[in-house]
């Protein structure tokens, strides 16, 4: 692989927000011009992955929905038995940590889209229905860690019945997922003419869109990094090693297990490696409120999340490559 | 202000910061006790016992409402006495403070 | 007309929006992007409808005018009488009610014409002129019928000279309707080549940036069905009765009188049957101020749109098309 | 507050609400009376005896405006004086209450 | 307010209008004093010594942000000591009310 | 040249804007929007001139960057002198309006560019670079001219060597400034098969959007000119009569010393004859406080622009076209 498929326009989008946070430029994109393209991005990635839906498989697709599952259940476990045993990080924040690692980021996922499309790599419908589905599992687990915590530190049980169904129902009603979810579905039943209609809003522009929103998240994660002294060397090193371990789980799931084309490994590993920064904060900050809001943001935003833009995503597919010519999956 | 002593009435001026989920349940409170006007601001941003909001941050979105609430002595009193316990869960705070309303020709009070 | 003519995009994500009301999603978006994508709609439209009336009749486009002044003279004096007489609502909430029902939906009419796209029908270029004009007149004969009943009701008689001059000026002068005229003239005037250059913003991704302007209506009218309970029975039918009275009107102009096509025939019947709640609104706001504005808005927003959307286009297709095949125009 | 009777002075803080559509009119008879200083905040909302106002409605966005105002006491009474038989029109309240203005360099009330 | 002697409490409610880029600077002037709470209100209009901020100006956007603080008298004297020469910095003034905290089960004060 | 090569789309929103304010419409774009399409647009001119100049000629990009320079100082040196001189206005004011002068506006030059593209010309790809350039160095002559009057008015003298640094800084890290260089380095960088991923974003709708982009700014031009009256005649004069100067000036360096074709000539002459509104309004009202904004922008967005959009970019062309006709470049 050659240095020039690093520069995916998204990607070089990305470290030019970075740059310009590093130089402290005035450059500020609209909040709401973020919040749109978010939800155009993701509308347009549940209607593309819905039309495949329509072609494939189902017992192929319920073996990614089992796998979603399996991620967004063992990450957190791993995530958190790391921070408390080696990091000695306190229980409250290890859970609260933990349950990002578990989920997904659509920005990174889609970034991994546009590297493989850069590349002319084609890949498989169904980790798109992952990604809707990652996003929920891993709250429940973080919510299960945090109880398990506080049980430990003999604290004040709180109530822990009455938050597992709150954070249950916000999280199958959560916007960005209802959006993937629906736009899926959408993309599912409409006929092809339709589809053809608004394929050039959706489709067509769609790299660019990407562009502008990893521009604005390069910002995001360059304010973050001022924040690298407050969390400590050790959690800075987690939010690299993290991904790398789930980047493992996911490379060989998606290999040996479900037995993807390069492409398609190469988005469940993504999958597995990134970390949320939609669903889960505000989550965790209603369960966990005893946890310190800016460890897992920076961590996600700051360290996992331009970590995976700029190294993982090309290490990943070298790895998903590799692994392809090599092996044959286990069945 | 002794000149104006017709055109301004002794009030009270109760102030809530809280966090703007809970916007709608204080309203319903408030409109429940009768009262007849009210001022709210959103999105703002604060700092206080459960830490920071901060209403523009990207990935954790914190909002706090301001709302001013002009009222006489009597009704105030029967606003905070209601609300009071309820603070905790609104996730905010009140300040109450004398003031004079200008009479004019609508009465919100 | 089978039912995947209903699996129009934009319907469904009409319907996914309102679905995300009503399991109480926390999907939300940002106010300026409505804002936006309005913008965005007229001026489409607009220039759409200008460069295809830059090659059509005149005489033809005058009756459309004269149509459009009908249906908003006509239509809410139709309003206010079934209002009063059958629901015995108070003078001044019909009246202000009635006024929307004069005038029209722009989000109504690009969602009959993405739906007529979608089946392949294509359509005269005169509605686009009716939709234009039909905001005002409508706001105009609301003034008159609330002045009329503060008389009946003897109370103090307001300054109707003042407020009508007022209202003609803000009719003229409001933004929609300056931009939906001003993009037509722009696109009746410019050169072929011209528009080429812009077509592939203002049409080619049109229909997709409907969806999402959709979607959002859709969560604005599920946030209105809450209010059905303080509108009462008798409002919440008259918002499905009036829509079917318009459209009446609608269609016997559209094909006795104006002898459109099926695809023109249903967007006047469109015309007739929708109900405004751009223009509307804040005019009866200010010149009835004693009427209940959850009323005009709920039935205007929860009932007579996604009645018209789900319900009503199809059905005015299919009349249509009947009456199409069965009569002939009067002339 | 003692200590800071050299750093504070007495003045009057008053308090308008109106119609955001309004504001270009009070602020034009504010600079009339030559007020040298005064702070705004958009897009509020509120109830009062006109009803309701909702900057976020989507069909009917009704906006009010707080213009804050610090001011010494006759400059404050002549500003209440003129505002006052105004008020019904901006469709607003006004609120007075005693405040202290701490000395800086640039004097602005 | 007889009845309410037990739920609030006097305290001083201080209330900065700022040139918004000096807001960082106050906030970090007000953490390091220790104070425990405050609201702030971003994207404020005004008027003042240096002429107009109009938040919304196409080509000038100049914002103010509003930070309000409640807090005990001593505290406030430390608060209004620090900030007072500062403010020219800050572009921006300050005023103290005498007010009530109504006593909730967080203290941020 | 025809009438019709001034029915450019783009230059009718501008006017449909400034009939919007001058009718007083309500019609108001959310001001995020207005940010949103300035981002986008200025990502799409640097991508597609980075593209360009990938393929360009080192030595004459470099003069390309002298002219910028040369512009950027000696416009405002000219600009303060009439002023002074001629209009015997304030030396402070005076310095502040001329920094204005010696900087461009994005806005006018993308105008132009559609204007081109809309009668077909083509054009090189150096004065991209001036555009991105030529913000800055006015601003240090706006600097300098304002030090120099205030120890010709004996006033307490400024932080000057502060002050300049402080603004040099500002000018490197302006928002607009690095987003133009950003995106001319990725579409320098990035390969043809990635261009093309975003070009259907960057390029294809790009004239659209420049739409509605000019269609606010003419609402913000119609919203100035009712200051004229503030600003008095001389001014309002100097806004017309400078950007002639400059253009003059422009015109000449384009044609006889960098040697373009006349679309080349005319983009050159354009950012000589504009005046910026971006980065030099928030830098002047830093630098020299003492001048009265209103001066600067009225006569930045109410005169200047106005008169480019509407009279000036076809009378350049015009003139670009004659002289290249009719006399060889000075090589
Ligand atoms: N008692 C009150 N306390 C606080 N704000 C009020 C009060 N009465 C009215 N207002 C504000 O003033 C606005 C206009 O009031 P009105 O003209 O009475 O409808 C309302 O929308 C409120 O924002
Ligand atoms: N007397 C006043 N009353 C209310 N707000 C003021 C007053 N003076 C100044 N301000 C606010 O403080 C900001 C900065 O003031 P200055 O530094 O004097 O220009 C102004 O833009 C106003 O928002
Ligand atoms: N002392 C204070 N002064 C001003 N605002 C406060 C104060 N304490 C709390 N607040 C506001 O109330 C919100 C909620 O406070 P808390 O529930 O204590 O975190 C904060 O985000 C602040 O906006
Ligand atoms: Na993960
Ligand atoms: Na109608
Ligand atoms: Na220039």
């Amino acid at each position: 692989m050659s240095l020039s498929s690093l520069l995916v326009p998204a990607i070089l989008f990305f470290a030019l927000g970075m740059f310009a946070c590093l130089i402290k430029s005035d450059l500020k994109f609209p909040p709401d011009m973020h919040k749109m393209i978010v939800i155009y991005l993701l509308i347009g990635i549940g209607l593309h992955g819905g039309k495949e839906l329509a072609a494939a498989n189902m017992g192929d697709a319920l073996s990614a929905v089992y796998a979603a599952f399996a991620f967004g259940i063992i990450l957190p476990i791993v995530a958190y038995i790391i921070l408390r045993a080696i990091g000695k990080i306190d229980p409250l924040n290890a859970a609260a940590i933990s349950a990002h690692y578990g989920s997904v980021s659509a920005g990174t996922y889609m970034t991994a889209v546009a590297f493989l499309a850069g590349i002319g790599v084609t890949y498989e419908a169904y980790p798109v229905i992952m990604l809707a589905i990652m996003e929920s599992p891993a709250i429940m687990i973080g919510l299960v860690l945090a109880g398990y915590s506080r049980r430990v530190l003999g604290g004040e049980s709180k109530d822990q019945k009455g938050m597992m169904k709150h954070l249950l129902i916000d999280a199958f009603t959560n916007g960005s997922i209802l959006l993937l979810f629906g736009s899926m579905a959408i993309g599912w039943v409409i006929s092809e003419p339709s589809y053809k209609k608004i394929e050039p809003f959706f489709e067509l522009i769609f790299m660019g869109a990407l562009c502008i929103f990893l521009c604005d998240m390069g910002m995001e994660a360059g304010k973050r990094i001022s924040e690298f002294k407050s969390v400590g060397i050790f959690l800075v090193t987690f939010g690299i090693v993290m991904p790398l371990i789930g980047a493992a789980f996911g490379i060989t799931v998606g290999h040996f297990m479900l037995g993807y084309s390069v492409g398609g490994i190469t988005l469940v590993t993504v999958l597995a490696a990134s970390c949320s920064y939609i669903a889960v904060p505000p989550a965790m900050r209603l369960a966990v409120p005893e946890a310190n809001p800016s460890f897992y943001l920076t961590l996600s935003l700051g360290v996992t999340f331009p970590f995976n833009i700029v190294v993982g995503i090309p290490m990943y597919y070298a790895a998903a490559q590799y692994l392809h010519e090599t092996y044959y999956p286990w069945w | 202000m002794v000149l104006l002593s017709e055109v301004l009435i002794s009030m009270k001026r109760i102030e809530f910061v809280i966090n703007e989920e809970a916007l709608q349940d204080l309203i319903r409170l408030l409109r429940n006790m009768d009262v007849r006007g009210y001022t709210i601001i959103k999105k703002a941003g604060g700092f206080g016992s459960t830490g920071e909001r901060n209403p523009e941050d990207y990935a954790l979105e914190q909002k706090n409402a301001v709302v001013i609430l002009a009222c006489e002595e009597s009704l105030a009193e029967k606003v905070i006495l209601t609300i009071h316990p309820k603070l905790r869960e609104f996730g905010g705070m009140c300040l109450v403070t004398d003031c004079k309303w200008t009479v004019g020709p609508a009465v919100s009070y």
